[in-house]
């Protein structure tokens, strides 16, 4: 089934056992953002220590892509430098807008290439993209303020 | 002709078309937009065929039979809403949206002295359940003119709480702008006794149509509202076709919105004056082709007749609400009887967020609204950051609500196994 | 393959009917709205028989489908502008009226500190020559705001007078509005000195492109003006639908008109806040069908080669011209040569009101428009309360200019001979 | 010819000569309108004596039936009552909406049934009854004055 390409395992795990949620007390940058479309909510807290991410948590409520997608992305990116992240984060939206051509390359987006099938359904992109792009907010503002 | 809604499908070319991989199309998405019949895909294409030109322009056959054509539309739509002024109380819009921005913004442009004007004194009354294109215009216009904006709260069964309509609609309150049906709720607010507050107050009343002018007999003559608003394309018409209502007098009175060709009397470099309603509110060549295309919807709605229709999917309603009912944790939003009530019906079910029940359903060929249903102060008041609605019209039968509490079970089993 | 009118006039259905008892269908009114092609027909049909749903509202396929439709005529409307910031900067309303009066009133909405904002020390610039649907929304904000409005003059040649040009837009202007082409002389405006002089004092350009769009490549990488507006039903499109382009920072700083569903990204009972441009413009479930059909009609003219469709209007305007002006006691008003002007040509014929004329020229099927064409101002400059128009398209050919040849002189006879 | 039962010659007729053009220089009631899809514009002034019409003068331009309409009128109307006046008044309108179906009533109309025409041309009975609707305002306005 088609939509088995859209709800992969390793998405509805990360939806039902959501990683690095819960904010924390305090942070380098902290964004909100909504999906104007559904009314998806995330916030997220980015602290940096020099150029790199020590810790990304957040808290939020939607749906299933939009919530696995900002939890993957959390395990992903703590760790990195911000040059990384952009990197990643890069790779993970042109996979987003491959319309269902390219799986993704696992070693740069590891596990988040399950959602090479999100590419296929437009109206659940900006679901899966809403983290990454609180993520690019907060990372601007963290190094301008 | 007993009324059939296989037989009516057959009008609808969408039906011949499946989805998602060969699955039938089970379309109940109407409170968003309606499916088209042939008649009237063939008014527009007809009216570019053959009878295409400015109207109001020109003094050639073509100009006399495309004003012929649009004149004819507005008339249909008069008579459709029993309009007690006739048609010349009928203005053509793009859609709902604009005719309740023309409102606003109209209101805005009253002088002093003009029955519409409005200063920090006055009041304009909404309700909680209004649709953002019946709220945020009305925000935006206590904004420019310091009005204030008051509004009726929703009781946790999604009706309207009139317990304190005295002082809600106060004696300064100028405007009082209310969904005859929500959108989301399904809920049929009752007019009668706001309409005779409003009016003891000499408030005018704005009724949002959206909702029910395509799903219920409307009878202006009955109604005692002021103005209406509804959208074309939600009841069998075009895009890009709308309609508002006003009382003759009351549209004579108010200033216009759109300024341009086709609306003034006399025009210098510095000033302008307007021709009569409802050419005030028309500026630029008209939407003619989507009027006449409306047009054409409604007399297909008119041949069915209108009390068979809202019949038709009163029972149906009925039916899904029972259906629904009795699928394990899920909850309706807004009245769970068929009481004043129309055909849109919102849920949640436990655990799984509604766009991924959507995605379920759509995979299923099955298609539904989620999220907010561009009503966000009522999804915070009922409690719901997003919902499902199905919402159905007179081609929807029962085997479409089979399809739907199938569809449900399935996403219960789908999301709930991994 | 050779361009060819009559080729071209298969592809439209309307030719295939006669008027007037059975003569043949000369349309020369192309000034007030096309005719349009099949395809165009066809992709509205095909839209609702086929996708027809709510864009940007659902999660199912007909809704990613109507969604794509309608994104994807943004993408063809970019292109055919050249648009240097793509898609996004492309804002669809119901007509170019709506899209003048959608900045008028988006201005007006502006708050102190945005570069929008107008106080009573700033100055609105248009021209003697603009229709009223770029005049009026501009007389209307001076109103509201107390800022002043300017003009160019236009001359008896019917040129813009530029002769003042530094005192007409002066430091303190903040918008030069004006048409590209006069819908009633066909004079083309020269927009390089005028784009240079407003930038030069910090003045936005916005260009009523509804009589050049349809009938010349226009590149908005190279024009150098701000924000441009044009109507589809005038460039073989479908009635309502209109575009107004704007550069993409512009249109970001620029506040929204009008309000409701689709164009917000979160909403209080008291607040709002807006969704990111074209959203923010686009309130209401759009004119999809529309959009899509004038994206159809875009294709048709890009199909043809829009420097082929200028070069055939440039030659059968040289030719209708040098016709007219052999017909005794007949005048044109506006440029009489071919240099910058566009094919659009009005006339008068001593003795014979134009009304008059217009109704013989109909009896003989020929269609043209008269009157003061929605420009009071210039019809009063120009000495001439009322003129007749004949303008033209990619599907007029020599035939037609010698039929309204023929025509006049038949008039002429007609109500000399009483 | 279709057109020939637009322009009767008599309606020519009153184009090229004007009866009663030239406004009177006083009056009971002055009344200025304008045709606003063609521009086409009329002056009216009327005298009454008691409740008879002394004297109706006018001044404007327009096209042959708007012109030749008012010049009809004017000839038609002095020396009536008002009320005779508005029984003509009324006769004039609903012959110009009969849609080609009347011929008009030549003992209210006299030579105005000319104008039965226009009522097949739904664009030009705007002008044709402009001078008329002018007259109904001037009436009104010499009443309550
Ligand atoms: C120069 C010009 N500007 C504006 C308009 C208004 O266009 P629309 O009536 O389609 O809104 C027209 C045509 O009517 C026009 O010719
Ligand atoms: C209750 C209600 N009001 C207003 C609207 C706005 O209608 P439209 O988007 O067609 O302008 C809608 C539908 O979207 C609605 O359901």
């Amino acid at each position: 089934m088609e939509l088995d390409s859209l709800y992969q395992e390793v998405i509805l795990d990360h939806y039902k056992y959501p990683q690095h949620k819960g904010l924390s007390p305090v942070f380098t940058a902290q964004v909100h953002h909504v999906n104007t479309s559904c009314g998806d909510e995330i916030t997220l807290n980015l602290i940096l220590e020099g150029n790199q991410i020590s810790s990304l948590t957040w808290d939020g409520q939607g749906c299933s892509i939009s919530q696995a997608s900002v939890s993957m992305m959390s395990e992903l990116l703590i760790g990195k430098t911000l040059d990384q992240a952009s990197l990643i984060s890069t790779n993970f939206s042109d996979l987003m807008s491959s319309k269902g051509t390219s799986s993704g390359d696992s070693l740069i987006l590891e596990d988040a290439v399950a959602f090479a099938g999100v590419s296929k359904f437009p109206g659940r992109i900006k679901c899966a993209l809403l983290g990454w792009m609180a993520f690019k907010d907060a990372a601007i503002q963290a190094q301008t303020d | 002709m007993l009324f059939s809604p296989e037989q009516i499908r057959k009008d609808f070319p969408i039906f011949e078309r499946t989805v998602r991989g060969g699955k039938k199309l089970v379309y109940l998405d109407n409170g968003a937009t309606s499916q088209k019949p042939n008649s009237v895909l063939e008014a527009e294409t007809n009216f570019y065929k053959l009878h295409n030109a400015a109207a109001h322009r020109g003094a050639h056959q073509l100009a006399e039979e495309a004003t012929q054509a649009y004149e004819g539309a507005r008339e249909i739509v008069a008579e459709f809403l029993n309009a007690p002024g006739g048609s010349e109380e009928i203005v053509f819009t793009k859609s709902a949206t604009e005719a309740l921005n023309l409102m606003a913004y109209a209101m805005g442009n009253a002088h002093p002295g003009n029955r519409f004007h409005l200063g920090p004194q006055d009041r304009i009354v909404v309700t909680e359940m209004e649709h953002h294109s019946n709220l945020v215009p009305w925000q935006q216009l206590c904004d420019r003119t310091g009005a204030e904006l008051a509004w009726f709260e929703v009781t946790p069964h999604g009706r309207l709480d009139l317990s304190a309509i005295d002082s809600v609609i106060t004696p300064n309150t100028k405007v009082v702008s209310l969904t005859h049906q929500s959108n989301v709720l399904g809920t049929i607010n009752p007019l009668e006794e706001i309409v005779r507050r409003a009016h003891e107050v000499g408030a005018l009343v704005i009724l949002d149509a959206c909702q029910s002018a395509p799903h219920m007999k409307i009878d202006l003559a009955q109604l005692g509202v002021d103005f209406l608003a509804f959208s074309g394309h939600k009841a069998l018409g075009p895009t890009g076709i709308g309609v508002l209502w006003g009382r003759k007098n009351l549209l004579e009175d108010l200033p216009p919105f759109l300024f341009g060709g086709s609306m003034i009397e006399m025009v210098t470099m510095r000033t302008a004056t307007w021709a009569p309603v409802p050419q005030k509110f028309e500026a630029g060549v008209p939407n003619m082709a989507q009027a006449v295309g409306l047009g054409a919807a409604i007399e297909y709605l008119s041949s069915v007749g209108m009390d068979i229709v809202n019949n038709h999917e009163r029972t149906l309603t009925e039916y899904l609400l029972q259906k629904l009912n009795s699928v394990d944790d899920l909850s309706i939003v807004g009245p769970n009887d068929s009481e004043a009530r129309g055909s849109a019906v919102s849920f949640t079910v436990n655990q799984i967020h509604p766009h991924d029940l959507g995605q379920y359903l759509d995979s299923q060929g099955i298609a539904v609204r989620t999220g907010q249903h561009c009503a966000w102060p009522l999804a915070k008041r009922m409690g719901v950051p997003a919902s499902t609605r199905a919402s159905l019209y007179l081609y929807n039968n029962e085997a479409d609500c089979d399809a739907l509490f199938n569809g449900i079970l399935g996403a219960q089993k789908y999301f709930g196994s991994f």
